[in-house]
């Protein structure tokens, strides 16, 4: 109970569904042969912290950022840039850290308390604005960030797959630098999630939401929502750049595609809103739903738009094709936003809340 | 040297128009002074003016000594000004008690303690819990504050300004739309509120009982200005307060036969 | 009597507030109606319902034999509802001549919608062309009145016209309304001021929590001052 | 009574000149440190094109914003469909397009931007229709919703034109420049120039001459007495989010002749460019609008002349500025 900050999953198959993909992610290297697997399983992990931290934004505070892929891009830029610069040590992972976690945290505070002030439509344009300017000056700076091709990096010694920590002759797995990469990333996205979950449940993460409820009112209490906001901001903004972080670590490559650009924003917007806003269990499901299809079912459009294209049909090949994967994203997003606002955690506990509600009676 | 709060030439336009007119008035601690005046005549605006939520175009604020004028709402809250609101302004999906403690926490001063759960801060809970029996809403902790009858909302909204511990209290129309059986637990609150003599209470109210059986002091407020100030019997009485406050007697219509308009 | 207005049974709710909690009420044709209460009873929202601003959540509107509580507003305003809200809400960006272009709905305005408008409100005459936004509190619940009456209306809704406006004002408008109420309007009239309702009406109703309280006429109200005690909390009266 | 027969004069309004003398002030500032008048003639042309062209995309997101409170992140799309619409009418008439005639060149020009707006406001309607009237009024959903129609559309672009740079050749008789003495100005600059003014002269028009105008200006300022006093703003609304959309595919048609290309992110960059301009003109207000159209594009073309690494981040600078001195923006519509 203490673990999860007093705030259980308060649904049967919540719990239930929760516990499996914990235990499947944790097991991966075990369960699930490959290195596809193991890609995705990280890949979840790291996504499910991102999108935790932006869950505390657009759930507990009703503020829509659109620089969200820029704190994260920072994060994996900064490790990048670091071992590429400095060789794969672990001063340069520290450097990355020392560097990229302040340089997250200054901008959030920047952008928070100039347009936290006004009207929430407001932040949303001006994270907008300050994100684009961003991703071109990333690309602009290739002396630094390597431009559109971005910095490919290699990781100090006890991280990369040839170092064997465990032979395969001891337990029967061979637990290499990889498998300990992939434990890093578990383990600090784990934590991250807990953490955010602890913030939101605390007495700060409520005056979030009672100035989510109305800020007029939290003011007139005495709490200066600005400082309060932009507090969430900067939280949101150094979880996204750790994550990033781990995301470079993983790829042992930062680009502009892997962490910057708009379609992630996108990506977190829809595990957001698949998984449930405002109540950081939805990260977790939505990371784990979105990435399992975007990886599985994108190689299905590939085959269906073949055999569209086979078949002589017209269009449907092209608009089947595995490069308009975001063109079905963008609808399947619509189609949650207006049908399934509450997302799966919500659902969830609806179904569960009804069914308590109807035995006490 | 006592608490004071103290208005000078206190004014607010919009527009064209002045809401509050060049009100100058001081207010010291152990009396209640019952602000009254027809609709429109600025009250609410005047709270507003002290409280923060609005920016007075002309004039000062004094209060405890130091000048608040420019200060915002959050910070004058934090200096001691409390106010219940006129329209019931809660969160309205938090619980009943989630409200009450998010005022206990304000007043004191948890404002960014992120790094442990809520309910480990047993003494916000107790505290919270304790105010919620003193406005007879104990029974109703867990509902959500929209699902409050209105006059339990009342209540709340006044719960959320004793949670705030404040050195002013302001109470704008408390017992406003409340049905006759839930007005005294309010009034019976303010009069033990006043007990305390440290304190200064204004309260702004339309029923003239309610006025009698608590007002120290009446100040009146008439299209933005103050017209009358002085003790319940002798404002009252006054002809400009009677024409103030009921309105407009046409001059050719005596004030006693009424109804003969038709 | 014909009434021209009728509510039965009308319940209102905004966002989960519980505001009307079944309205029945008459208007009767060419009379005024006074709505009486204390603050939050609910009469704004009530003119609002019939405005159709806020939708009914139960109950029937009918205006005029027809039922139209689940008609939208501007449905509702051609059927011939004037509406003079609380705020005033002229358009302040707009001038004067520019709010009664738009209050004359059917087309240009003519010269007897304008002797009709300045013979009530000369001042209006004299602002022609200023901006609305630059008028007084005075002028502007004039103008107020003057869109919702430029053209012939069934039901006139007023919302507090004497709030906030100086003794003097307050006497002209009412002397405005009075004039209007004998041409011959129906209007259903929120007020305040205890003495402009008496001047003006005819028969009255009196809200407390979302329901009517009291219906009669305005005459046994203004003569039985323990009655206005008790329902409207005046009892300034009782002490002279 | 003074109140009634008022014999004192009103106060004259107070009309806010400041925002309009600030890019006046701006260009004339740049004289001196540009140095050369050829040039700072050239650039302050370019300017005046630019947020012409910028001016019409915009002008229709901050209108709709204004009357209906509803904030379009989508309005993107309809930049870039308009430009490839076009493009299915210059395309078969190529050979008009660079035949040595202004006639010709026109004939085959007027038309396509004219199927462009038109396609362009029917898009207006479907998207209103679908994904903003459900969400009417829940600024959040609006949001998340209109997002989502961008990647909609744009990716639909691209399956039905594919992923490449589609060139967009400008009509022969619109290349070459006026010149005068030393100073070469751009043909089709002065006609962007021209277009641009045309059209705000006419919305100028509309909103102050035209009943409908009036409307327009009333419901920005309260939308609930427009409709008690009988009139159905939802109509008025879509009105004027389909001619904003209309507005915003002409534009994406100017654009993509400047450029002489097209493409589907175009739409990604000039929603930025759009947020940035209806940001700082403050949200609602034309006048505004077109005042800060025309400072970010002297921004992005002085400042890219002065110091060209600046460029890139130089309009989140004017915005920060701007912000600052006014945080609702140059004229902040007064109702909200």
């Amino acid at each position: 109970m203490m673990i999860l900050s007093g705030d259980p999953p308060r649904s049967r198959i919540l719990t239930l569904v929760l516990v499996v993909i914990i235990l499947a992610l944790a097991a991966t290297p075990f369960l699930f042969p490959g290195a596809k697997a193991l890609n995705v399983a990280a890949k979840i992990c790291v996504f499910a912290a991102l999108v935790a931290s932006y869950d505390l934004l657009l759930g507990y505070t009703g503020s829509v950022s659109f620089a969200h892929t820029m704190f994260y891009g920072i994060g994996s830029y900064a490790i990048a840039i670091a071992l590429y610069g400095m060789g794969p040590n672990w001063a340069a992972v520290a450097t990355g850290i020392v560097v990229g976690l302040p340089l997250a945290a200054l901008l959030a505070l920047a952008i928070g308390l100039f347009s936290l002030r006004v009207a929430a439509i407001f932040f949303a344009m001006i994270t907008l604005a300050v994100a684009s300017a961003f991703q071109v000056l990333a690309s602009q700076l290739s002396w630094l960030t390597g431009g559109e091709d971005g910095r490919s990096f290699q990781l100090p010694e006890l991280l990369r797959p040839g170092t064997v920590l465990i032979p395969k002759s001891l337990f029967g797995f061979e637990i290499n630098g990889r498998i300990l990469t992939f434990y890093l990333v578990f383990a600090v996205s784990a934590l991250m999630i807990l953490a955010l979950l602890r913030v939101v449940n605390s007495p700060f993460g409520r005056v979030l939401q009672a100035i989510r409820e109305n800020r007029f009112r939290a003011e007139a209490l005495g709490f200066r929502t600005v400082f309060h906001l932009t507090y969430a901001n900067c939280l949101a903004a150094l979880v996204a750049a750790s994550a990033g972080m781990l995301n470079a670590l993983w790829l042992r490559y930062a680009g502009p595609d892997t962490s910057l650009s708009f379609s992630i924003m996108l990506d977190i917007l829809l595990m957001v809103v698949i998984g449930g806003m405002g109540t950081i269990y939805g990260a977790l499901i939505g990371a784990t739903i979105f990435i399992l299809a975007q990886n599985y079912l994108q190689s299905l459009m590939g085959v269906a738009s073949n055999a569209a294209g086979e078949a002589g049909l017209p269009l449907l090949p092209g608009l089947l094709h595995p490069d308009r994967w975001l063109l079905w994203l963008g609808l399947l997003f619509i189609a949650s936003v207006y049908f399934f606002p509450t997302g799966v955690v919500g659902r969830l506990r609806k179904a569960s809340g009804d069914k308590s509600a109807g035995s006490s009676h | 040297m006592p608490l004071t709060l103290e208005t000078r030439d206190l004014t607010i336009r919009f527009g064209g128009h002045v809401a509050v007119n060049n009100v100058s008035c001081t207010f010291r601690p152990g009396e209640l002074t019952a602000i009254v005046g027809p609709n429109g005549a600025g009250k609410t605006t005047y709270f507003n003016l002290i409280s923060g939520q609005l920016r007075a175009s002309h004039g000062s604020i004094l209060f405890d000594g130091t000048d608040i004028t420019g200060q915002s709402a959050p910070m004058r809250t934090r200096a001691g000004l409390g106010r219940a609101f006129q329209l019931t302004n809660l969160f309205p999906n938090l619980s009943v008690e989630e409200n009450v403690r998010l005022a206990v926490q304000a007043a004191n001063g948890t404002h960014y303690d992120m790094l442990r759960p809520w309910m480990v801060r047993r003494d916000l809970i107790a505290r919270a819990d304790a105010i919620l029996d003193q406005v007879a809403l104990g029974s109703r902790r867990g509902v959500a504050a929209t699902a409050l009858s209105h006059g339990d909302q009342r209540k709340l909204e006044v719960a959320l300004m004793i949670a705030l511990e404040p050195k002013v209290f302001m109470f704008d129309e408390p017992t406003a739309g409340m049905s006759i059986d839930e007005v005294p637990v309010v009034l019976n609150l303010i009069a033990q509120l006043k007990q305390d003599r440290s304190k200064i209470i204004l309260l702004v109210e339309h029923k003239m009982d309610v006025v009698r059986s608590l007002a120290d002091r009446i100040i009146v407020l008439h299209n933005g200005q103050l017209v009358a100030d002085g003790p319940p019997a002798e404002v009252i009485a006054s002809p400009i307060v009677q024409e103030a406050y009921l309105g407009v007697a046409p001059k050719n219509t005596a004030g006693d036969t009424a109804g003969s308009a038709a | 009597m014909t009434d021209l207005l009728r509510l039965s049974g009308v319940h209102t709710h905004i966002g989960r507030y519980h505001i009307l909690q079944g309205i029945d009420l008459a208007v009767p044709q060419g009379q005024v109606t006074m709505l009486l209460g204390r603050n939050g009873a609910g009469k704004t929202t009530t003119l609002r319902t019939i405005m159709g601003l806020w939708q009914a959540s139960k109950g029937e509107i009918t205006l005029a034999g027809e039922r139209i509580e689940s008609l939208a507003t501007p449905d509702i305003a051609r059927r011939g509802v004037g509406y003079v809200p609380e705020s005033m809400a002229v358009f302040s960006d707009l001038t004067v001549k520019e709010n009664l272009v738009l209050a004359a709905r059917d087309g240009p305005l003519d010269d007897t919608q304008l002797d009709w408008i300045f013979g009530f409100f000369p001042a209006l005459r004299r602002f022609w062309l200023s901006r609305a936004g630059s008028l007084s509190g005075g002028q502007k619940q004039m103008l107020s009145i003057a869109r919702a009456i430029v053209e012939p209306r069934k039901l006139l809704l007023v919302d507090e016209p004497t709030k906030g406006l100086a003794p003097a004002i307050v006497m002209a408008l009412i002397e405005c309304l009075k004039e209007i109420k004998r041409k011959g309007a129906t209007i259903l009239l929120v007020e305040q001021n205890f003495f402009a309702a008496r001047e003006l009406g005819d028969n009255v109703l009196v809200m407390d929590n979302g329901t009517i309280v009291h219906r009669g006429e305005m005459a046994a109200l203004a003569a039985d001052v323990s009655l206005q005690e008790r329902l409207l909390g005046l009892s300034l009266g009782a002490h002279q | 009574m003074s109140d009634i027969a008022a014999t004192d004069p009103l106060p004259k309004p107070k009309r806010d000149l400041a925002p309009i003398l600030l890019p006046v002030a701006l260009a004339v500032l740049m004289i001196p440190l540009i140095g050369s008048t050829s040039s700072w003639l050239t650039l302050t042309v370019a300017s005046l094109a630019m947020g012409m062209m910028i001016f019409i995309m915009a002008s229709g997101l901050t209108l709709v914003f204004g009357l209906m409170d509803v904030l379009n992140f989508g309005h993107g799309a309809f930049i870039a469909v308009g430009a490839y619409v076009a493009t299915l009418v210059l395309a078969p008439f190529a050979a008009s397009i660079q035949a040595d005639s202004l006639w010709m060149n026109l004939a085959v020009l007027a038309p396509a931007a004219l199927l462009s707006m038109a396609v362009s406001g029917a898009l207006g309607l479907v998207v209103e229709r679908v994904l903003i009237l459900p969400v009417y009024g829940q600024h959040l959903k609006q949001i998340l919703m209109t997002t989502g129609g961008l990647i909609v559309a744009e990716q639909t672009l691209y399956a039905l034109w594919g992923p490449q740079i589609i060139p967009m050749p400008l009509p022969t008789s619109l290349r070459g420049s006026f010149i005068l003495g030393d100073v070469a100005i751009a043909k089709y600059r002065v006609l962007a120039m021209l277009i641009g003014l045309a059209i705000f002269i006419a919305i100028q028009l509309v909103l102050n001459r035209s009943k409908v105008g009036l409307l327009i200006r009333a419901g920005v300022e309260n939308r609930e007495m427009v409709e008690a006093l009988g009139y159905r703003i939802r109509r008025l609304f879509l009105g004027v989010f389909m001619t904003g959309s209309a507005l915003a595919g002409l534009g994406g048609v100017m654009w993509a002749l400047y450029r002489e290309q097209v493409h589907a992110s175009m739409s990604d960059d000039l929603t930025v460019l759009i947020f940035i301009v209806v940001i700082i003109g403050g949200l609602g207000s034309i006048g505004g609008c077109f005042i800060g159209a025309i400072l970010v594009a002297m921004v992005a073309n002085y400042g890219g002349f002065l110091v060209p690494k600046l460029a890139l981040v130089s309009n989140i600078l004017l915005m920060v500025a701007i912000l600052m001195w006014r945080p609702r923006g140059l004229y902040a519509v007064t109702s909200r």
